[in-house]
């Protein structure tokens, strides 16, 4: 059922043990995220140097979709040159709202990797807000913009 | 109550309802009679010499009477239609506050406020506003409430029932403290009016503010009642048409109370709906609706009580509770509750609930709120408890 | 335009309807989404994180949509949903003349403004009010405009179609003469909207505002549109729930734009109706609509003509003409026209239409009106030329 | 047929002449009274003496039905103490308000004379109030009472 991919191990791992908690020395980027709805917070602070991002810090709390996606997302990208973060952010967008099925069942991921875990988030469009913040946060980050990001 | 097949929305769904405290469904009554308005009696109110339009608006005034009727008001003047609970309490705020309160003056509200009555007050540039406190067990705290009350205290407005805790606040009281200082007493009542039976003459409030969703009407309509003396010295929020007596180029002056409060072409059709939601309610009896919520309340919280992790928000002495119940369950964020339960059938609310400082207060980000009308059922009750135990299961905290 | 049988309580009752400048009767296809909604998907808007709140919300922004579309909006955030408009007006005047003007900057409004759009600016204190003129054909007069108009003027605000004369004004002209001294310009589109294709990226307007049950839609609800940077600069003119983005006892942070002037609970199922007129619109053409008027419209002139005594008050250029035509007969008062016309099933107003300084203006205490809407036909104008001769009769002035 | 009930000769002679139109000079009462849905206004002025309504002048303008019934007042009351006006005032509203029929059409004008006219105002709601406005007025005049009156 629906409920079971919603709620995989995986979410509920980065839910309750989020990664990349710890405040970061030299962050050149930050931006704040809320969704005035449901309450959910995320702030990310980033450290850039040249065109990869080498250290991030998630801070925020709010429902396991939302710090799950915040705690893979900054998995996902540390380390990644901007480019790539580009790719996994198009990606990911694809993968919450589009009808494409750019995850292969039979590869589990093999496309967007422990992000592909958040896959079953679509099916629940009230909740894709939630998936979608953290990603909406970076946006607003990268820019380089002063105001918060929202999904609402 | 079994009046759930006069609802059509539940009567064709086996959903359970659960968040009547957001807004409430509606009896096929109040569908039939906003329906049968707009296909055979609909034309604009107070403006024709024409017999549909008499009539439009005899029907109009007509609802505003029930509503009178309904909450012991003196005349039905007494009752102005608003956009909403929201509307009613801004217009107090602006006209009732701002215009006629000095500089140091002082307005006490409590930390368990609905956003309706507490950013209007934010508005006020040079007045304090203070907080009373809850008590341990929820209730409002009349000894904080009196310590924060003093002689430059001109406003106390307070909800009549929390939309988070279902706490019922004393209004007797209230009025009591507000006497001692000669200080207004507005009840926002969007809450207190669907649930209990209200006499305004008994009440202790000045002013009562409430909304037709929330008690089986229609939305886009609401209520402020005020006593004749204060809406008579009280400035209109709004011009335009139907407010006015004289107008002209530069200056203009104002019809006699409600139609000074109700500027411009009125939310007709959600009238005659409001009326006829009133006549259902009246038929049911407020003190069977009172006695219904109350027994519900007191099922729900015994089934909850069995649900290991389950943390409710809310008095635990039932003379002061309604029917909304606030709750979380272990580290499940309500939001997350709010989706396995609605995967299940079961619809609640998931938030801060337009009530963040009380949020603060409580040292939590959000709560789930199940919370009941006319045609909740321990049915549904039931089904909520399977519910948390699924998500909690889900969740792996199940003991 | 042949859909009178669209309307139930027109197919149903063989009245002649002439006042739907006041407000417009409601085809089967709003009833029935807003009967549909109420019966099967109701629910609170953005606050419910289950399914049926969530659909009830895809419905109300759906319905922003749709009203987007249909004034040509760059985005449905710029559609403002309030409660008809005259708050909408009562926005603007507060909001973005009160607080954002100098004492002796000045607004410009013209002598034929319906109360909605004069009374809120009287309110204003320490600001000018001027007013443009007529033309002798009823016309907006522009070189009256402006002479009122000066490097202090800092909005000027004007109803698009005039509800007694039905003048239409040339705003892309005052949008020219305001450009000249960097003023806003407001337009009341009450009757415009309803009557003529409206563009709001060609129209000239800054601000736009218009009630759904003028456009065969519900009542309790209207729209207030502006340009978005506008918008974001502009402070909310009420405060509560949905408004908001962070909440402190003491002070508080504001959403985006549209929800930021949408505090509490929005008329929920009035946006399914008038999303549903906007449609319904919409399959007619509003190019259709406006076609339909004015042949009507010089129908009725011809007609009218014919009758003794009768004087007809709005422009002979049909250009700027819509179709709400006001009139007198001989010394006849026309509320007692009113009577007489109804006992022959003739629906007409008769009064000052909301507009006490044009009747100064026109040195006369009130006129009686017959206003089109979609459904209107020749042979209700033809019953109202009967029922004129009647009164004539009545009155001993035939001939 | 009701129209012609509503408009007789009598109603259409006092819109067109109305009584008592002079100004006063010894005015101890005065009253404006005003319907704003429709706009009718009347103003009048009275001369009292002892408890005698000695002269009256009336002012105003609106409908027929409310400047024949201001006209028709202003002979009725004219010269009269006011307990014969207040009897008159009780017989008026319940001609216009009450389902009881206290005029005879057997003896027209027996019981109010010729404000007796104004009988078939009573089967147009909607006009009733034009009717009653002088009336409301006058009992402002007579109380003192400096609030203008209204029949909204
Ligand atoms: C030109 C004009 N402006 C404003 C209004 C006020 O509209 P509403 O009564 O729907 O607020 C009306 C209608 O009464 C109107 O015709
Ligand atoms: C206690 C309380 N006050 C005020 C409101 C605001 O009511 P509305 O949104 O109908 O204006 C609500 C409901 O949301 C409420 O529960």
């Amino acid at each position: 059922m629906g409920l079971d991919s919603l709620y995989k191990e995986v979410i509920l791992d980065h839910y309750r043990n989020p990664r990349n908690r710890a405040e970061l020395a030299d962050v050149n980027r930050h931006a704040d995220g809320n969704n005035p709805l449901c309450g959910d917070k995320i702030s990310l602070d980033l450290t850039i140097n040249g065109d990869i991002v080498a250290a991030i810090s998630v801070q925020g709390h709010g429902c396991s979709i939302s710090q799950a996606s915040a705690s893979l997302m900054s998995e996902a990208i540390k380390g990644k040159d901007l480019q790539e973060i580009a790719r996994l952010r198009q990606l990911f967008s694809t993968m919450m709202t589009s009808d494409e099925a750019i995850v292969d069942p039979d590869r589990p991921g093999a496309v967007l990797g422990e992000l592909e875990a958040l896959a079953g988030v679509k099916a629940f469009p009230v909740r894709i807000k939630c998936a979608s913040l953290p990603w909406a946060t970076l946006d607003v980050a990268l820019a380089g913009d002063a105001e918060p990001a929202t999904t609402d | 109550m079994d009046v759930r097949r006069d609802f059509p929305i539940l009567a064709s769904n086996d959903m359970a309802f659960l968040d009547s405290a957001a807004s409430s469904q509606k009896p096929e009554a109040v569908i039939a009679a906003m329906d049968t308005m707009l296909r055979s009696g609909y034309a604009n109110v107070h403006r024709g010499a024409y017999r549909l339009s008499a009539e439009a608006t005899d029907a109009y005034e007509a609802a505003r009477a029930k509503v009178a009727t309904f909450i012991g008001a003196a005349s039905p003047r007494e009752v102005i239609f608003t956009r909403g609970t929201t509307t009613a309490l801004n217009m107090l705020a602006a006209k009732w506050g701002g215009d006629r309160l000095d500089p140091g003056d002082n307005i006490v509200l409590s930390v368990m406020e609905h956003h309706a009555n507490l950013v209007p007050w934010q508005f006020l540039k040079g007045l304090e506003l203070r907080f009373a406190n809850l008590t341990d067990d929820y209730a409002l705290d009349m000894n904080s409430l009196r310590n924060q009350v003093d002689e430059r205290t001109r406003i106390i407005s307070i909800t009549g029932m929390s939309n988070v805790l279902g706490t019922i606040t004393p209004i007797d009281q209230i009025r009591a403290v507000a006497d001692t200082v000669g200080a207004t007493v507005i009840v926002d009542g969007a809450q207190l009016v669907p649930h209990l039976p209200v006499d305004v003459q008994t009440l202790g409030a000045d002013f009562l503010a409430f909304s037709a969703h929330k008690m089986l009407g229609p939305t886009g309509i609401g209520v402020l009642w005020g006593r004749m003396e204060l809406l008579d010295e009280m400035e209109p929020f709004e011009g335009g048409g139907e407010m006015i007596d004289e107008v002209g180029l530069f200056e203009s002056t104002w019809a006699p109370v409600p139609h000074k409060f109700e500027a411009g072409t009125p939310p007709i059709v959600e009238a005659i709906g409001l009326g006829a939601a009133v006549d259902y309610l009246t038929d049911l009896g407020m003190d069977a609706v009172r006695k219904h919520d109350t027994e519900l309340t007191v099922y729900a919280l015994e089934q909850l009580a069995t649900v290991p992790h389950v943390t409710v928000y809310g008095p635990t002495d039932l003379n002061i509770r309604g029917g909304t119940i606030s709750f979380t369950l272990g580290d499940i964020h309500p939001h997350d509750l709010s989706t396995i339960l609605d995967e299940n059938g079961v619809a609640v609310r998931a938030g801060h609930h337009c009530a963040r400082p009380l949020m603060d207060h409580l040292g939590i980000p959000a709560t789930a709120r199940a919370s009941f009308s006319v045609y909740s059922s321990s049915d549904e009750v039931d089904r909520l408890v399977a519910g948390l135990e699924l998500a909690a299961k889900l969740f792996g905290i199940a003991n």
